[in-house]
Parts: structure tokens; C-alpha cells; sequence
């Protein structure tokens, strides 16, 4: 599904990622630990299209990027669902506007539209913040309207970027169950996190980041 | 179609201080653009009616039969650009001449033999009018048998025909100057409006929209900020002409005529809105993914 | 006094772009402004120099002594709007009238008695000359005892003072409007640019910075905006005024003085630094703790 | 040194605090805990004056709100040192100038500012980033920064609200640390975490905070 091949990334003098190879194949549900800065969210931007690399291959679901297709890439990023670190939510719109502009951009009708986000808000426990504007969100809350935007989708992959880092134990345990059900049903799921706790005896597999480099290949 | 407009319309309201902002920042440019434009139309106007007040006298040999003086007016009077042509016959000189000294009519009371000349006066039409075809007119005159003297302040006429061509000149170059610097005026609102959205953009662009899906709102926004700040400068234009037009027909004979040509009034919004769709497409610029 | 202008300067130079944009949309916006001024400058000296051809003549009695003429001249000459006065006596009134009458001079040849009447012809200044005053003078030469009749175009004289007027309150009056509009564009210009900043200053307050800390920056890159777009304008306005000037000197001879009044290309750069500063104030608006 | 009477806080309809009352003396530290969206964020803000309550009365420092003139705000501010939890770094300002900045507006010299944002940096293990623009800036890495900003005025309260969500276990443990110390030089502080492995077993104080409410006063 997903297949990095010797990927380096250079942000001016930080080499981001060095020479990062491994493949993750369709339906597995893989963390990506590290320390700050170790380059987890690097990855996952090469993912989605965010970043292109310096050198090295990715293939993203049979799609090769180097001879992917400018007009390809926006049908490429709707097969993938993402938690961003720093939400980037819309603050002119409301939550349900924000979720529900993934729908949108696919074409859906409005009334299926809002069946689905009212859904996925039901899942994030924010069904009551719907006609809210982010900035009078609390961190967790804004936290659960960007997972309740990546999931709505139903996308093939769901890449994940420190998703809990404002959540409460109740709530992150919450979120653990909403991204093991969706990979339950056959989901890729990519999934960032420097909290060992996520992943400790879960019997995952974990990839492990230092400085860039990919250190370990390890099962939690 | 829905769609977009929805969102144009939406994220037109929620901020909808400073897109008044901008909607009035577009209305006063054009409204200023519109003003040049109604200035240009009326200097046009006066320059037009300039020529029209020269004229070209002929001095008629004596004794000539009235049969030949027709002929030289009907052929005078084919010319594109001649106004109308009047015959003055020696007495009505005279009669005319004694007008002129008035009190001093009596110096020529008691003169017998009336010493003047027949002649006619030749009124030019403003338009269409050009130096060659008004020296070749000249020498043609000239030719005549029946013509003495031909009359006609040249330089003066040459002169006013540059003049006006170096006002017609100066007021473009001007009015030019002034589009360009109201369309720039348009493009940096829009610009600015669209540069605090460089994010949103961003975000759309990850979510997995099309270039035209993002395009669209913004170019429905840029539209009808255009389209308000267009209609606004209509309407000032509007009040502003009918204002001049107060103060100046009772009063100012040589501008009698100031108008607000209806073209402008409506070319407003059009060019608004063009302005505000190109303006928005220039500045979201290429969106790369 | 150093701190705030290094911020001001690093953060014009992080956004240059969008601030060259409002730099110039400013220079544009006083360009015009400038332009403005420099046509009302120049319409008022067209209009100050139209009076100065008109004449009054006033009719002698005959059998004189030049004495009492040259006091009647002594007295006209003190008054502040009298331009000149000529003397033309019997004998130059009759060469004038020959001179008239051109080829048909020998009208005038075999009379004896002189029927002319000398007279004065005084000529007016534009500057400073109204109605009132102008009206005590007629009275005053009609009551002078050497004088017979005094001849002045009072009818076109009152016709074109009230002319005058109405193109001064007209170019005034758009003037003014164009002032506002300007001023209205740098403000909404300086306001985007604010905009932008809302959220920069809400974390400085939050750090403890007071209120001047806060707005010193801001109002030294309003300055820094507004000095930048002036500086444009006048240059702008030097080019504009010197490529009229070549144009109009040759040919246009009643607008043979076009000139750029120093004034202005002092004032713009002036006017556009209390205008960045105000504009910045007003867009920062009340700061609130 | 804090000293919260009866305090409520509305939004809307949503009320964020509900009639909360307890005091902190100086010198204390002092963790705020509960669920996402209880209200800690909201406690925070009433402390560092970015919101008022709408009833109750709040003192710190000895400085009664309801008679605090408008001049002193900011003046109050420069006592309390705050990491907040949406970092709120300035995307145009270097790291160095984004904690600068707390000094510059406290009118310290461009000498001491270099020396005393250096040392914070390296506090926060960031010395190496001095000159990189936010954005550009891994999660926690901002994270840090803000923590920099905070400590580098030598507060009186520091104020934390979420410090370490975007930090690994090892970055977590090295500002733990810093807070400790800061702590033992006398500085009161308080800090907002749902992270209950933070507090356990430290013998702090817990102040416990549900659907606006403080449920509970207790030691960790
Ligand atoms: N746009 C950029 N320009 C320059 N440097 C960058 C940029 N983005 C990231 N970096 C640097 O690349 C390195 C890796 O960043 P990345 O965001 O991948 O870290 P991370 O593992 O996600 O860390 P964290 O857990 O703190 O989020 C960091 O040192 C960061 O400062
Ligand atoms: N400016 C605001 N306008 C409206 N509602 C707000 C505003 N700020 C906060 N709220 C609401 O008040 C409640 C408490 O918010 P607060 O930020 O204090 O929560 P929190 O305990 O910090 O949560 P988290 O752990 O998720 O950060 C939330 O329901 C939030 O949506
Ligand atoms: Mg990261
Ligand atoms: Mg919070």
C-alpha cells in the first residue's frame, strides 16, 4: 500500500528524513514513534502528497510519484484521511462546515453530507460543538474535529499525526476505538505518536525515528 | 454553481467589515475611472464644437451673374465639411459695415458708389475635418473665375487644429495613467483580501479539491466585490454629473452640454466585475498541489 | 525610539511584497491627489489671467487740457486691480479706425473734421478684482466731468466673474471629493494590511506589552508605507507635470504656464506620512488589555 | 498568591466555569485536570486576564480584579509567565525574537536579552533552531519555544497549560524538570495536563475540574 524506497528529505540544512526505506501493506495498522523532531511528521506529509522528496521513491496505493500526474494529486489525497499535529481547521467555519467540506469537494449531496458528519461528530463526542468556530474550541475539542474531518470520508488510508496529544486518558481511549474500528473494517491506518502508552503490548507493528534516520522496526 | 456562490457569499458576510472595505476601496477607483471617462467624453465635446466658429470668406469679383455665383455655392455646399455657406451682396456689406461703426454710421452716409465686394461666407462643420482636404478646398476656391480673394485664417486654424489634437493627446495620456492606476488599486484590494487566505487555500489543496473547486468561491467573491464597488461608482458618478450639470447649465455657456453618457453608467459594474474575477484569478495565482 | 523603527523595517522587509503593493496603491491614490492639486493649480491661474483682456474705454469730452486728463489717469492708476491705462487721442483714434478699415480706409480719407473722440482705455487685473468694487469704479469715472461716456462689457464682465466662480467651486468640489477618495484608499489600504495583524497583537498583549509598546511598531510602518507611496507620488507627478509642460509649451498658448507648484512635491511625501501614521492609529484601533 | 471566589465563566450557552472557588499559595504547584472542554484552558485565561469572569471575584498577587486599573494589566501580565496551549508563537519572528520579545517589552538591554534567551533555549533543548521561523518547526519543537517564552522573564506564576502533549517521553521528563526547578527557586506554579501519569504518586496538589465544576482538591 504504502512503499518508501531509500526517501531522503532536506529542509535547507536539516536533513529531515535519511535514506528511510519499509513498506506497509493494505489493512495494517502501523505507529510511527520518535522523539521531537525526529521527523514523524515529515513521513507522513511525504504521504499525502505535502512534501516531495529529495531523493528516493514512494509509491502510495499502486501510484508511483514520480510519474504521477499534477491532475492525479487532489483524487489521490481524497483516498487519504489526515489528522494534522496542528489541526488546520478553518477558523470562518464552523465545525460542521469544516468536516463537511471534504464531502463537498467530493461531489456528495448535502443530505447525505450531513447524515455522515453528524455521524463522525457522534463518533469525537462533538456533536454539540457542531455549529461552534474552532477558535472558541478547547484544544481537545478542535483536537476531535480534525479526527472527525479525516474520518468522514471513509478514506482508504488514515494517516494520523499525534492525534491524542490533547486529550484526555477518557477521550484518547475513546479515539483509540474509533481508529482500531475503522481498521477494523480494512483501513490503512498510519499513526504518529511519541506516547509509548498507545502502543505498548498492543502487538503493532511501530516504526521508530531518530534524528531521521529509521532505527527500528519493532513490534509493540 | 450553487455551491460556490453559497460559499462566496458566506465568507463574504462573515467578513463582511472589511469587504466593505474593499467593495467601496474598487467603487472609489472606478468611480474615479468613470469620472475620467465622463471628463474625456465632455473635453471631446468642446473641441468638437471649436472649428465650427471659423469661417472662410470669399471676396466675389464684381458684376458676375447670379447664375455663377449659384454654381460655386451648390458646388461649396457638396463639401463633407462644409456647415452652411450665406451669399452677402455688396449692399448688404455696406449695410453691415454701417452696423459695425455704429455711431460713426455717418462717416459713410454719404457715399455714393458702394466701394465693397460681394462675397461669401463659408461655415466649417467641426468633424471630419482635416488639413488636407481643407487646403486642396482653399485652392479649388481660389481657382474660381468669379472668385477676387480668398480669406481665411490659416495659421489661426492650423494652429487650433494642433491644440486640440495636443489636448485630445494629453487628456488620454492622462486618463490612461489614471486606468492604470485604478486597475492597480483594484488588484492590490483584491490581492490583500486573498493574501490572508494563502492558508485556506493550503488546507482545500490537502483535503483533496480540484483547482477549480478552490478557484471558484474566490472568483464568485472577487465578482461581486467588483460588481458592489462598480454599482457604487455608478451611482456616484451618477450624482456627481447631475451635480456639474446643475452648476453649470445655468451659467456656463461653453459647457452647456456636460452630460453623463449613458455607456459609462452601465461599463461600470461590467468592468467591476471584470476586474474582480481577473483581479481574484491573479491573485490566488497558479495553484500548484 | 530605535527598537520600534528596527521592527517596523524587518517586518516591511518579511512581507515586501504585499507591502510594495501598498505602498504603491498609495502612491497611486496621492498621485492622483497631487494631480488634483496640480490642475486646480493650474485652472486657477487660466481663470486668475481671462479678466486681464478685458477693457474698459472711456470716452472724452473734447477740448481737454491735458492736465485734467492726466489726473483722471494719476487717480485710475492708483486703483489695485487697474492693469494699465492708455491715452489715445483724437488724431491715434482716427489712424485706428483707417487701420480698421483696411482697403476701405479711403471711406475715411477726404473728411476734414476729426468726428473721433480721444479717450482712455483701461486695462484690468484678474487678481483680486470683484464686482463691488469694480461697480464703485464705473460710478466714479461716469462722474468725472471730462468724461462723455464710459464703455465696459459690464453684461460679459459679470457673466464671466460668476464663470470663474462656478469652475473654482466646481474643480473645488471635485477636488474634495477626489481628497476623500484617496484618503478613503490609503486608509482601507493600511487597514488590510492591519487586518492580517489582529492576532500579533492580541499575543503581545498577552506577553504584558502596554499600549505604546504595542502600537509603535505599527505606526513607524504606516509612516514607513505612507512616506514610500508620497515619495512615488511626487516623482510620479514631476514626470506627468514635465511631459505636459513639453507638450503644452509649444503649442497650447493659453496654457503656456503649466507648471508643477513646488508646493506639492514637498506635501505629498508629508501627506503620505500622516496619512500611514493616522491610517495605522485608526486601523489599530483602541487597544483594550 | 490566587485566590478564585466563587468564579463562573459563560460562553454563550455553554457555561466553561461554574462557581469555582480555591486559593493558591505562593510557592505551591499546583496541577489543573479533567476531561477535554471541563474548563482548564478557561481557569488559565482568568488568570492571566485573558478573559473575565462574569461573576465572582478573582485577587492575584494581592491584586483584587474588580479594582485593578486597566493601566496595570500589563504590568500584572509581565509576573506571569504563560505556555500556552495553542503555543501562540508569531509565524514572521525568529525563535529567538518570538522570546525576545517577553524582555524587549519588559525594556531589558539587547546584551542581557541574548544571554538570558540563549540559556532558556538551551533549557529547552532548542539552542539549535534560535533562527528558525515557527512554521517551520516540528510540533514539539514549538512547544518548547513557548516554553522558552514563558520562562525566560523569570516569573512569579507560571502558568502552563498543556506543555508536553506534543513532546516524547525523554523532551516530557527534561521539562518536567524545568518546571521543578523553577518551582524550587520559589516561583508559583500551575499546571493544566489530563496526562494523570504527570501527577501520580508526585504528592502535588490536583485541583480536578468536570463540565466546569471542581470536583476535587487532592494530592496527586
Ligand atoms: N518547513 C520546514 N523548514 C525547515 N525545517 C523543517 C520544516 N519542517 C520541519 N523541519 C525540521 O525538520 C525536523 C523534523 O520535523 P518533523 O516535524 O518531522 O518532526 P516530528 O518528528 O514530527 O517532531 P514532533 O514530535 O515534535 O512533532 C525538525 O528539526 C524540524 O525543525
Ligand atoms: N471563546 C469561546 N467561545 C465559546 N465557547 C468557548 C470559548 N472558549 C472555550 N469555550 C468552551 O468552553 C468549554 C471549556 O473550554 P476550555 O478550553 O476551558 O476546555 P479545556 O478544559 O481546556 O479542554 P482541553 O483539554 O480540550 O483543552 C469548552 O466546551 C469550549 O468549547
Ligand atoms: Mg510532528
Ligand atoms: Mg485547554
Amino acid at each position: 500500500m504504502i512503499r518508501f524506497e531509500g526517501v531522503t528529505k532536506v529542509y535547507d540544512t536539516i536533513t529531515a528524513l535519511r535514506h528511510v526505506t519499509f513498506t506497509i501493506e493494505k489493512g495494517e495498522f502501523v505507529y510511527i514513534t520518535g522523539p521531537s523532531g525526529a521527523g514523524k511528521s515529515t513521513l507522513l506529509k511525504l504521504i499525502y502528497l505535502a512534501e516531495r522528496p529529495d531523493s528516493g521513491n514512494i509509491s502510495i496505493a499502486g501510484w508511483d510519484y514520480k510519474s504521477l500526474k499534477e491532475k492525479a494529486v487532489p483524487y489521490l489525497r481524497r483516498n487519504v484521511g489526515v489528522v494534522f499535529q496542528d489541526f488546520k481547521l478553518l477558523p470562518n467555519k464552523t465545525v460542521y462546515d469544516n468536516i463537511a467540506i471534504t464531502l463537498r469537494i467530493r461531489g456528495f449531496k448535502e443530505r447525505e453530507i450531513k447524515e455522515r458528519v453528524y455521524e463522525a461528530l457522534k463518533m469525537v463526542n462533538l456533536r454539540h460543538k457542531a455549529d461552534a468556530y474552532p477558535p472558541t474550541l478547547s484544544g481537545g475539542e478542535q483536537q476531535r474535529a480534525t479526527i472527525a474531518r479525516a474520518i468522514v470520508g471513509e478514506p482508504t488510508i488514515l494517516i494520523a499525526d499525534e492525534p491524542t496529544g490533547n486529550l484526555d486518558a477518557d477521550n484518547a481511549a475513546g479515539i483509540m476505538r474509533i481508529f482500531r474500528n475503522i481498521h477494523s473494517k480494512g483501513t490503512t491506518v498510519v499513526f504518529a505518536t511519541h506516547n509509548r502508552e498507545l502502543f505498548r503490548n498492543t502487538g503493532m507493528r511501530v516504526l521508530r525515528l531518530d534524528s531521521g534516520n529509521l532505527v527500528a522496526d519493532e513490534i509493540g | 454553481m450553487r455551491y460556490p456562490l453559497k460559499v462566496a457569499l458566506k465568507s463574504l458576510w462573515l467578513e463582511r467589515w472589511i469587504n466593505l472595505l474593499s467593495i467601496l476601496s474598487i467603487g472609489v477607483g472606478l468611480f474615479i475611472l468613470g469620472f475620467v471617462g465622463f471628463i474625456l467624453y465632455n473635453v471631446e465635446g468642446l473641441t468638437k464644437g471649436a472649428p465650427e466658429r471659423l469661417t472662410i470668406t470669399v471676396f466675389l469679383k464684381d458684376e458676375i451673374p447670379r447664375t455663377d455665383i449659384q454654381r460655386v455655392i451648390d458646388s461649396v455646399k457638396k463639401r463633407a465639411f462644409v456647415k452652411s455657406v450665406r451669399f452677402i451682396s455688396k449692399e448688404e456689406a455696406l449695410e453691415e459695415l454701417k452696423e459695425a461703426l455704429r455711431e460713426s454710421a455717418y462717416l459713410v452716409e454719404g457715399i455714393d458708389e458702394n466701394p465693397l465686394f460681394a462675397s461669401l461666407v463659408i461655415r466649417l462643420k467641426g468633424d471630419g475635418l482635416n488639413k488636407k482636404d481643407l487646403d486642396a478646398f482653399l485652392a479649388s476656391l481660389r481657382k474660381e473665375k468669379i472668385v477676387d480673394e480668398v480669406i481665411f485664417g490659416e495659421e489661426v486654424m492650423n494652429k487650433l487644429l494642433g491644440v486640440i489634437t495636443n489636448v485630445k493627446i494629453g487628456v488620454v495620456v492622462v486618463g490612461l495613467l489614471f486606468c492604470v492606476a485604478i486597475v492597480f488599486i483594484c488588484y492590490s484590494t483584491v490581492k490583500m483580501l486573498f493574501y490572508r487566505r494563502k492558508e485556506e487555500v493550503e488546507i482545500y489543496k490537502l483535503l483533496g479539491a480540484t483547482k477549480g473547486f478552490i478557484r471558484s468561491p474566490f472568483l464568485f467573491e472577487g465578482l461581486l466585490l467588483g460588481l458592489g464597488g462598480g454599482i457604487i461608482a455608478s451611482i456616484g458618478n451618477l450624482l456627481v454629473s447631475k451635480f456639474l450639470e446643475e452648476l453649470s447649465n445655468p451659467t456656463l455657456p461653453f459647457m452647456r452640454y456636460v452630460v453623463m453618457p449613458e455607456e459609462i453608467v452601465i461599463l461600470l459594474p461590467l468592468i467591476g466585475m471584470t476586474l474582480g474575477v481577473v483581479g481574484s484569478a491573479i491573485a490566488l495565482g497558479k495553484i500548484r498541489y
